[in-house]
Formats: structure tokens, C-alpha cells, sequence
């Protein structure tokens, strides 16, 4: 059991109603945090559309969780401006 | 150098930060909030951004675009929060010896940008809805 | 628009009349003034033009942009009379709705207004000599 | 006979001594105009390397000169900025 950070930006954050919470765990990886935060705010955004971050870099879904990570989780982006 | 604020971007100011006596050429790249999207039109933006991990993406984007092409500097802003039709969301200069390269990196970065920076766009239209942009 | 002036380029009065509301791209180009060329060290330059010719000369590399390229404005103002190291010599700004004309007409429009546009310079030297550049 | 004014440019300008003169001519065409101020001034840029405008606009070495006309000897440009 370990306890990791999780934050959720745009329409995850709106969805969960949170930037930011403390999860304590047992998944191993972020593929496994994933699928444990989807059934707990019900997010949309299939995971293979998702990317993830830990600790301000982003990661592989495969990478072992450590306890205290923060780890982002990264729907798609809209960067710059507008189909321009 | 990158920075992502919710204040307006000033291109003077970061063009010129962008100086350096050997390099003739500036090539600058400045993203606008337009009016309409795919039909709709939009009468405000707000922008969200992952900040740490944004700066942490646009450094490994900033050393790409050194590595692959002959430049002297890559600087990029990008707006957070509340944005009208007109502002500027994102402003990236290149600085180079020759325009060449100048037009291919900035060119390069800003396609990197937009694939790869954790910020998301929120549009509010003018009849009354709103949504995320490109989000499932 | 096209502006052949003595006056310093002021980038910002230049990209806020590059506006329009339906266009959110805006790609630029600075030229300054460089330290070296081909190795000698320059100190000052002087830039010569004629003013009518050039004036004309734009205006049919403006409407071949604009027939080639699906952008909505094209700008230049460049500088003639006397230039120190960093000074800005030619300022250059495409308006377009997307990204990819707005750089490719930029890129066309330096090209072509280097080849073709009646300006001559003067590079003045640490060592004493000066010279008109590229003339026989 | 007629009446053109030639305007010179850059080391043309320097060498003539002179932004622009008035001169009665033979020429037919600014290429023969151009043999005429070579001949007066000993400008060095051969004619391939210079360009010719009429009047404001660039023209061909061909172009029947007018009386009155304004005939631009435009030697190599370096337009824009260094190399760049």
C-alpha cells in the first residue's frame, strides 16, 4: 500500500472536482492507478488517449510506482491556439 | 527559456530578450484566439496548464530543437487562464545566424508545442455552451 | 503595406496592424544587423534605397503572396540610412488563419524581397575600409 | 533627340557624384543609355549584372526610351540584412 498524489487538469479536474488528492493504493503502476481513479470519478477519457506524468516528467504506464509520487494525469492537450 | 503565466504576452520584451550580436535573424511565431472554430463562434478561451511538467516538456523540446538545427536560442510564452478573441495565446522566437534554420525550427517548435505541452483549452461560445478542446 | 523609413522598426505598432479577428497565426521575420560578415568585423552600416521602385517592387511580391499563399496580410517596413550592430534592417509579418502559409508565404516573401528589392548597403569595418556589398 | 533624367544608385551614386542628372541623349533603349553613362562616369558593374527601371518600375533593356522618362540603373541589391 502506498500513498501517491494524483492530479487531474481540464475536464478531469472539473469531473473528480479536484486539482489535486492523496490516493493510498495498491496499484503498482500508473496503467493500474488509472483504472482505479476512472471508476472513482468516472472519467472519460480512454487511457489510450491519456498520457502520464510523474514528478513533472512524463512516464510509461508500465513505470513502478514509488511511494509520495505525483502523478499527473495528462488527457489530450490543446496546446497554442487554435488550429492555427 | 519558457514561461507559461496569465500574464499578456509583451513580444517586445521577448524579442529583446532574443539578442545576440552574431545571430541576424528572428523568426517569431504568434498564436491568436480567433473568433470562430469549426463554425462556432467563440466569444472567450480559457487555458489550463500542467506548469512544472510544461517547463520539463518544453526543455526536452528546446534541446531537440538546438540538436537538430543550427540556432542560437528558442523562447517561448505561453497565456493560463482567461483569453479574448485577438490575444495572444502563445509566442515562440528563434534566433539564428541565418533565416534558414530560423524558419525551420521555429517552425519546428511550434508543431512540437502544440502535440506535446500539457495545456488544455476551454472555448465559450456564443450561444451559451462551452467545451474542451480536442478532449474525449 | 510597405514602408521604406529612417526610423527605427517598431515590431509592435507593425503586428497590431497585422490584425484580424478570423486570422490566428502570425509568423514573423527580424533581420538585424550582424557583427561579422565573411569574417570582418563591421561597426556600422548604411543602407541606401529607391523608394518608389521599392515601394512598386513590393506591391507585386505582396500580389504574387497573396496569390500563392492562403494568408490574409503581408507587412514589411525595412530600414535605410545608417544601422548599428543588433538595429533591426527589415521587418517582415504574414497574418494567415493557419500556421503552415503563414510560414511558407514569410519564407517567399524575405526570399524573394532580397533578390529583388532596389536596396544597397554599405558595411563599415573596425579596420578602416568599407564597401557596398554584392557590387561589382 | 530627347531628355531623360537617370538616377544612380550606391557605388553608382558615389562614383557619378550624383543621386540623379538630366541628360540629352541618342538612345533608343536604356541599354544604349547605359553604354552612354558608362562612357561619362566609368561605372564598373557590367550591364548583366544591373537592372534597368522606367519610371518606377522595373523594365526591359529593350524598352523604347520617352521623352521625360525617368531611367533607374539599378546595380546588385543587398536587400534585406546580412546573410541572413
Amino acid at each position: 500500500m502506498i500513498h501517491v498524489e494524483c492530479a487531474y487538469y481540464a475536464m478531469m479536474r472539473e469531473r473528480s472536482g479536484c486539482a489535486s488528492e492523496s490516493i493510498q493504493t495498491e496499484a503498482k503502476t500508473p496503467e493500474e492507478l488509472y483504472e482505479e481513479v476512472v471508476s472513482l470519478h468516472g472519467f472519460s477519457p480512454e487511457r489510450a488517449h491519456v498520457k502520464v506524468a510523474i514528478n513533472d516528467s512524463f512516464a510509461t504506464w508500465e513505470t513502478p510506482l514509488q511511494e509520495g509520487d505525483r502523478v499527473a494525469f495528462i488527457p489530450p492537450v490543446a496546446g497554442g491556439c487554435d488550429h492555427v | 527559456m519558457f514561461e507559461l503565466s496569465e500574464l499578456p504576452i509583451d513580444p517586445i520584451r521577448l524579442a529583446k530578450e532574443c539578442r545576440n550580436d552574431g545571430a541576424g535573424a528572428l523568426v517569431t511565431f504568434e498564436g491568436r484566439v480567433r473568433i470562430s472554430n469549426q463554425g462556432r463562434t467563440v466569444i472567450r478561451l480559457e487555458y489550463e496548464g500542467a506548469s512544472e511538467l510544461a517547463a520539463n516538456e518544453f526543455a526536452n523540446i528546446e534541446d531537440e530543437t538546438l540538436d537538430k538545427y543550427d540556432v542560437v536560442a528558442v523562447t517561448c510564452q505561453h497565456r493560463v487562464g482567461v483569453l479574448e478573441i485577438g490575444d495572444v495565446a502563445v509566442w515562440i522566437g528563434v534566433l539564428a545566424a541565418h533565416r534558414g534554420p530560423a524558419f525551420e525550427a521555429c517552425r519546428f517548435v511550434i508543431d512540437e508545442l502544440k502535440e506535446r505541452l500539457p495545456i488544455w483549452k476551454k472555448e465559450f461560445y456564443t450561444d451559451g455552451d462551452s467545451g474542451w478542446i480536442n478532449s474525449a
